[in-house]
């Protein structure tokens, strides 16, 4: 059955920007157990970093209270490789409007974090509700020995 | 975490990266190039990318933060050495469209 | 004071041997973080990499329930890290013996686990009781500018 | 992940290693090798350990466990290529009595 769990590691780490980066090199660890082409690594990479920064810069962006903490859920299927992120900051108020391309908060910034994070990966789900945290569900399907 | 040089070359920044350019590179590469931009009066920015790995939307946000800045002025950004996937990231945030893509450093200079 | 956390990353992985190079990989990924040495990340890989196998081979060696969890805390204080290997399994009897260079249960190793612990980490602490399973503390200290 | 490529020269089993020699890589390496071993009747075993970064007890161990194999009957373990912090760990495990170093394969198979 594709549903059963073949590997799982789990972490919580400190919401600094620094972890970031931690957290796409664990991404890319967990991912490396596959056989996977470097494009695909990258894609991963890429989607992780994203979402892991919009906990750090957007969940917990004005919020002082050093002890935050972002989970990072990795997940290996028979099929699929899963990564959750999840925070317990701020929340997104219209999901929808969020996932807009080159829809952002900050005017600093690009909205280009759920664009890559969609075209990266083959699912994306994101749950959140205001006050209470989000959570962003990324898969990416292993399709053996098929081009792509 | 991303090491940056900056040096002045016919009154352009060179700006030599090592690194990712993620959130914590975003805010040093802001740091050191606005100091740079404000220190030299410089107009053109060149980014060596050669030892960059690894972009996202963050690093994308600060390149695009410094054009925004310089292009009022008539500045350019210029890159060379654009590892395969990281000029992915460029193209699809369409930001090859503002950028100037050269082979080298010398070639950049010349052609400007 | 030394003694506030700086950064902490939490991780809670299945008791699978794919899982000890994640492990190490991730530690050395945090501790780049810092101005380390070449040789004292390759000493943090060594001594992480034999305490999370000894959980997996010895802690959990004989059971074959599949969801057996290994943690690993990593914290950053301002003048060391520290790594916490935890596991819920078989416990160890005799910590004095097992700690003794070539002592091993297992007539296949060679019972050099806890030197290489405790060669290459300033600190190594085993707490262990049999059935409750064995946590394994290991400090690095962040020495600035000093050669060693 | 170790991957091992073997081949017999001159009548001795050469293992050519790339990864890591780690509990995952000491299962890889006893299940290849000692089936390298009974397949070809080799009595010396070579070691190419170049494309290896890292080892630690469980990979030791099963090195051990091969050289008490082939000790009985006459045979020696050739080492070449060993990363500086490779040959640390054997020379702390008083490994390096018994192994016998080379600077290169041919070098080995000619001073055997
Ligand atoms: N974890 C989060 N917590 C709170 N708000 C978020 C989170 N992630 C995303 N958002 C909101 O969604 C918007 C769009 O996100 P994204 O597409 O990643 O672009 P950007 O990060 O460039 O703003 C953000 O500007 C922010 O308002
Ligand atoms: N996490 C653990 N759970 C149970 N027993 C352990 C654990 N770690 C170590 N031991 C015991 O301590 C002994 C010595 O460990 P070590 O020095 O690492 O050598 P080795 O792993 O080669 O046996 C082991 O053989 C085992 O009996």
């Amino acid at each position: 059955m594709g549903t059963q769990i073949k590997n799982q590691i789990k972490f919580s780490m400190l919401s600094v920007d620094e972890n970031v980066g931690f957290a796409r090199t664990a991404a890319a660890a967990f991912a490396a157990q596959l056989d996977l082409t470097l494009t695909e690594i990258d894609e991963i990479k890429v989607a992780v970093s994203e979402a892991v920064s919009n906990s750090v810069i957007h969940g917990y962006g004005d919020c002082n209270d050093k002890q935050n903490y972002i989970e990072l859920i990795m997940n290996l299927f028979q099929d699929k490789l899963e990564f959750t992120v999840i925070d317990y900051g701020r929340g997104i108020a219209d999901i929808k409007e969020a996932r807009q391309p080159s829809f952002s908060s900050d005017p600093e910034r690009m909205g280009l974090g759920f664009v890559f994070m969609d075209s990266f990966m083959d699912e994306l789900e994101v749950i959140s509700e205001l006050g209470q945290g989000t959570t962003v569900r990324m898969v990416k399907m292993l399709v053996p020995c098929v081009e792509h | 975490m991303l090491k940056l040089v900056t040096v002045m070359k016919q009154g352009v920044l060179v700006v030599r990266l090592t690194g990712e350019l993620d959130v914590c590179g975003a805010n040093e590469f802001r740091a050191v190039v606005d100091e740079a931009l404000e220190a030299s009066g410089a107009k053109h920015i060149l980014l060596n990318m050669q030892g960059v790995n690894f972009i996202d939307s963050s690093g994308l946000g600060v390149i695009l933060g410094r054009y925004r800045h310089i292009a009022p002025l008539g500045g350019k950004i210029l890159v060379v050495h654009l590892a395969p996937q990281v000029q992915r990231i460029f193209e699809l945030a369409g930001l090859m469209k503002i950028l100037n893509i050269y082979q080298s450093e010398d070639q950049a200079l010349e052609l400007l």
